[in-house]
């Protein structure tokens, strides 16, 4: 985790609200794990907004971030220029683990939870691990990396309307896959709730999301209750990524 | 080369910026980026008498130059800071400000008994002004009586110079610091977090768990800026100014409406190397407005200066 | 089409968007770039009971989200200001409303039985609350008797609903608010201004020659947003919000902690067709969030809705 | 006086840390007169800034203001990009009179009370007025304008440090002026009462500078005290422009 700029080479839309941002820097490339993210500072906001990173290009030093318009700091994200220096704390926090006795995969993610699904699809297909994926979205305009994922996954798609693929949760949809070692889910809170009731006699890893002070461990903001001897995690520093079995939800 | 020291009771500071308690934990993670050397001392987070998990989340909400706040007082109680915290901010060559908290003039006491005895804490924060607390805290820092009790029993027990810091939220804030001034307090720290509500619309609910929260940031500079021109006219106590601080200008505004020295706070977050860049950019500062010491900056906005 | 009227006390507001008193003159400047008949309401400069001049310039200076401001309610006396101000705004579709100040219960009162009896006024804005002036105005607005005692008097002689207009710089703001609903008030309004200061590096001086000036803007709005929640919840009159309102969606946070209408000040400044901006975009924007009417928002955060 | 949009056409420095900018506006050309100025919004700053009109362009539609880096403010400015809309407000204000009697016009200005002049000594020299202009600057650097004014008045420099011209006030040429039918300044306040002092036997205008809330009349944030009925003028409504033995300094 370091204080560094990282150059912006693209920033354009990619679904409903979605937008794809491209950025250039070496140490992030090198450092980055699955399941961490970027604490961004944009311009004239008190605080930086956490995002994960989407994916690595390491010969080419990209780093791939995925973001949803929230709010008025991903909305002024949208309007950052190519050639900007954006100014970036990170890798920050935990990532999923890729444990080599894992076989087959099962990844479920939700929305603004899919983008450090895909970094991770494609850590795991690399490693020859066979991937399978949930993916839900409020409505097919809303669908992003569906082809991204088929490449590196056996992928399912699932929207609220019923508008592109399955109608319904993405939980629906976890029995249809016959076998997995572990699973790695992220999403909103509700979902990633249903998701480890679902899932309860496997070994799986979550990863959630809190507003942030600091982002980097200091103040507290983001804690949540864990079965440990402190009895809690801070989610940018200890997380965003847990163990499921030990999370208290 | 200008000198940027400062001497306040129990704390020689090799310059007067410090990061503010809850905005710097205990030192570990801000470790990572800069060497914590460079600052003039370090105000920890709270410590109560035993652990506390502190509120339920949303614990933070932005707002238009600042931020709410409603940690709820977490911390793993006095005795692992002492264990555990202080012998890590110990490594540094900076000063150790421990802030104590609590639910009852007890609480405070016995904490301030055990953690002023420890090694390398060089002052105590009495934190009577936290608003985001049911209990203690907040009602301690509004009733310039209660304030005084408080201020006598810690200092009955505290083996180094305790500072209080006291709470925006009053009428009149020149009778609580005369309060504490007399109830023998070596120094003031000021300004805590206005009490503040942000309400989150899709829920139609208070965003942050708690409801309310401590607002901090620039927004509250001019704030605190009023209150230290008032009350360092009305005790002769040194204070340390906070609120919204992010550049050297904003020391030097802070020294010159009478604050000795200044921590920063919410500007960590957006910066985590805020605290060594201002120290970096204090001489020359000083230089453009002509000054050669710290000290005369002190009180320099007072009418009679 | 959503119903956007609003019925208070002597108002009948075709919507619950007016500009705040000291933001908005007379009206005369801003009819020059939009009928003032859009508005709810308008809330007058204050009036005294002579001509004033007030402070000593600079009476402004910006802050971060936020200014401050120290005129000493420069207006050009309730004569004058009945004679040839109401009947300008008196032309318009509007409500008006009275800002009355003084610097003695006597001059309150002697304003309002003047003003309350002018043709056209439909409601006294009491300004207790105005950190501005060496005499009057906050004292009145920050011992809660002195309030209640200045609510019962000037309520004996007006003609018209009083709403009083609380100041933020007190310790407890629903003592404040129970007071003067004690006192008879038909209404409050709040929050007026917070007291801060800016120092002037070059000068080494309070940039304000009153040296103090009262904070508004963006700034403000979480202690305005979370002494409404609380004291909508302990009173049975209506609020009047303001504070840092900008957006639609500003309107609908105050709507939500318990405010029936709102006032919008400082944004005046930076964008003058911003209430009529507002205006306009509310209907979308309650739909947006599900509702059908103004009623059905007010007090929405509470616990108990 | 209306909210208008103005497009940046050129933004460039032209001497130290001041800045010229040309805004392509049709109704702000032909409404605006010398001595009058643009309330201009700059992103992200709670209260706009007053910006005298330097010169207007009719037949193209351009509008030139010069400005100096003072605050945050002015220092936001000179990263506005050209193509850019600004949100401006104007033209605001009083204006220097053009009587027709004047056959013959002093003006002394000082550091950015020098860009309205120039407005005026174009106005001026138009209807075949002589022109005599004393111009105030710190130093040689920050001297601006000079071969512009020399075009339409008979120009003389005053630099405080003597780097460029005559070295010391203003003041100190006005004896070298043989004769005038009235006298226009701008500048800093304590040089406006010398230039009143100096000249008081003399029908002139001056121009002020005051921190504004409003910028339009609204808010009493800018009076001056007069000697008129009411005992006051708002700067940005009655003035800026006020006959000189109007104002009490
Ligand atoms: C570890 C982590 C990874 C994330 N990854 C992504 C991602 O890859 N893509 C993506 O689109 N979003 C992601 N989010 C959510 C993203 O941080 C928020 O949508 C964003 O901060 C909203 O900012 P805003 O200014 O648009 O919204 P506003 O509501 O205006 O923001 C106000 C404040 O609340 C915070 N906030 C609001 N919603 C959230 C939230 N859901 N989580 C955390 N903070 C929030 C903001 O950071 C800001 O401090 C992630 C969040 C976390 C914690
Ligand atoms: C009628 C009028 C015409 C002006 N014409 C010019 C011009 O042509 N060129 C030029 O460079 N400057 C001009 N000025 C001065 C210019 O407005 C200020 O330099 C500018 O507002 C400073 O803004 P800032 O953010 O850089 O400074 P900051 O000090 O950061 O500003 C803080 C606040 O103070 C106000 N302020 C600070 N100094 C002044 C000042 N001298 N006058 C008015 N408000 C001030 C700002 O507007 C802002 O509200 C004029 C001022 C007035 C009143
Ligand atoms: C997240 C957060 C946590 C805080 N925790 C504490 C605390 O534990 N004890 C305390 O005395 N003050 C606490 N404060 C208040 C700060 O120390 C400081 O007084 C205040 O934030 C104003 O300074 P700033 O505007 O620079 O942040 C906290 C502030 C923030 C933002
Ligand atoms: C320049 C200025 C002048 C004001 N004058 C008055 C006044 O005369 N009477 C009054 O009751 N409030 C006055 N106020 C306070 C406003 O009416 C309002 O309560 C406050 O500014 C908060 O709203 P805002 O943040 O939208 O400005 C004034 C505020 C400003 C900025
Ligand atoms: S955001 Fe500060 S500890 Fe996690
Ligand atoms: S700036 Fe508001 S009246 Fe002049």
């Amino acid at each position: 985790m370091k204080k560094i700029e990282m150059e912006v080479l693209s920033n354009k839309q990619i679904a409903l609200d979605t937008y794809e941002m491209t950025l250039k820097n070496k140490y992030v490339c090198e450092e980055a794990k699955p399941g961490q993210f970027l604490h961004i500072s944009i311009p004239n906001f008190t605080l930086r907004r956490p995002i994960s990173i989407a994916s690595v290009d390491q010969a080419n030093e990209h780093v791939t971030i995925i973001y949803k318009i929230f709010g008025t700091g991903t909305d002024a994200l949208t309007t950052i220029k190519v050639g900007t220096m954006l100014d970036v704390i990170g890798p920050n926090g935990s990532s999923y683990p890729v444990d080599h006795e894992v076989k087959e995969a099962l990844l479920v993610g939700g929305g603004v939870g899919v983008p450090p699904l895909y970094f991770q699809a494609k850590a795991l297909h690399e490693r020859g691990v066979k991937v399978h994926a949930i993916l839900g979205y409020q409505t097919a305009e809303a669908v992003f990396y569906e082809e991204k994922f088929k490449e590196v996954a056996h992928t399912y798609i699932v929207t609220n309307d019923g508008t592109k693929g399955h109608q319904g949760l993405v939980t629906d949809l976890i029995p249809e896959v016959e076998s997995f070692d572990a699973y790695y889910s992220c999403g909103p809170l509700p979902m990633l709730k249903a998701v480890k009731n679902a899932l309860s006699g496997h070994e799986g890893y979550l990863s959630f999301e809190e507003r942030m002070g600091c982002g980097v461990g200091t103040c507290f903001a983001c804690v949540i209750p864990m079965k440990n001897e402190k009895k809690y995690g801070k989610i940018c520093q200890d997380g965003p990524v847990f163990r499921a079995k030990e999370v208290i939800l | 080369m200008i000198d940027l020291s400062v001497q306040l009771p129990g704390l020689q500071l090799k310059n007067p910026i410090m990061p503010a308690s809850g905005c710097f934990g205990f030192g570990r993670e801000y470790a990572q980026f800069y060497d914590l050397s460079k600052l003039g001392a370090v105000m920890m987070k709270a410590a109560t008498g035993e652990q506390r998990y502190g509120n339920p989340t949303p614990r933070v909400a932005e707002t238009s130059s600042g931020m709410l706040n409603a940690i709820g007082l977490q911390n793993p109680g006095v005795d692992k800071i002492i264990e555990e915290e202080i012998p890590f901010l110990a490594q540094y060559d900076t000063e150790i400000i421990a802030n104590v908290a609590g639910s009852t003039v007890e609480e405070y006491v016995e904490v301030t008994r055990k953690i002023s005895a420890a090694q390398d804490v060089k002052a105590i924060e009495l934190n009577i002004s936290c608003p985001n607390v049911k209990e203690g805290g907040i009602q301690f820092g509004t009733d310039p009586q209660m304030a005084k009790e408080m201020t006598e029993a810690v200092k009955a027990v505290s083996q180094v110079p305790v500072y209080v810091k006291l709470s925006p939220n009053v009428t009149n804030i020149v009778d609580m610091a005369k309060a504490i001034e007399a109830g023998g307090a070596d120094g003031l720290t000021m300004i805590n977090t206005l009490t503040g509500m942000q309400i989150h619309l899709p829920s139609r609910r208070p965003l942050i768990a708690n409801k309310t929260g401590g607002l901090s940031g620039p927004a509250i500079k001019p704030v605190a800026i009023r209150m230290i021109y008032e009350v360092s006219q009305a005790v002769n106590i040194p204070i340390i100014g906070m609120g919204g601080i992010e550049t050297a200008e904003d020391v030097i505004e802070y020294l010159l409406a009478g604050a000795s020295a200044v921590a920063v706070g919410t500007a960590n977050f957006q910066n985590p190397f805020v605290c060594p860049e201002i120290i970096e950019a204090l001489p020359a500062t000083l230089e453009k407005y002509g000054y050669q010491s710290i000290q005369e900056v002190v009180g320099g906005a007072h009418p009679n200066e």
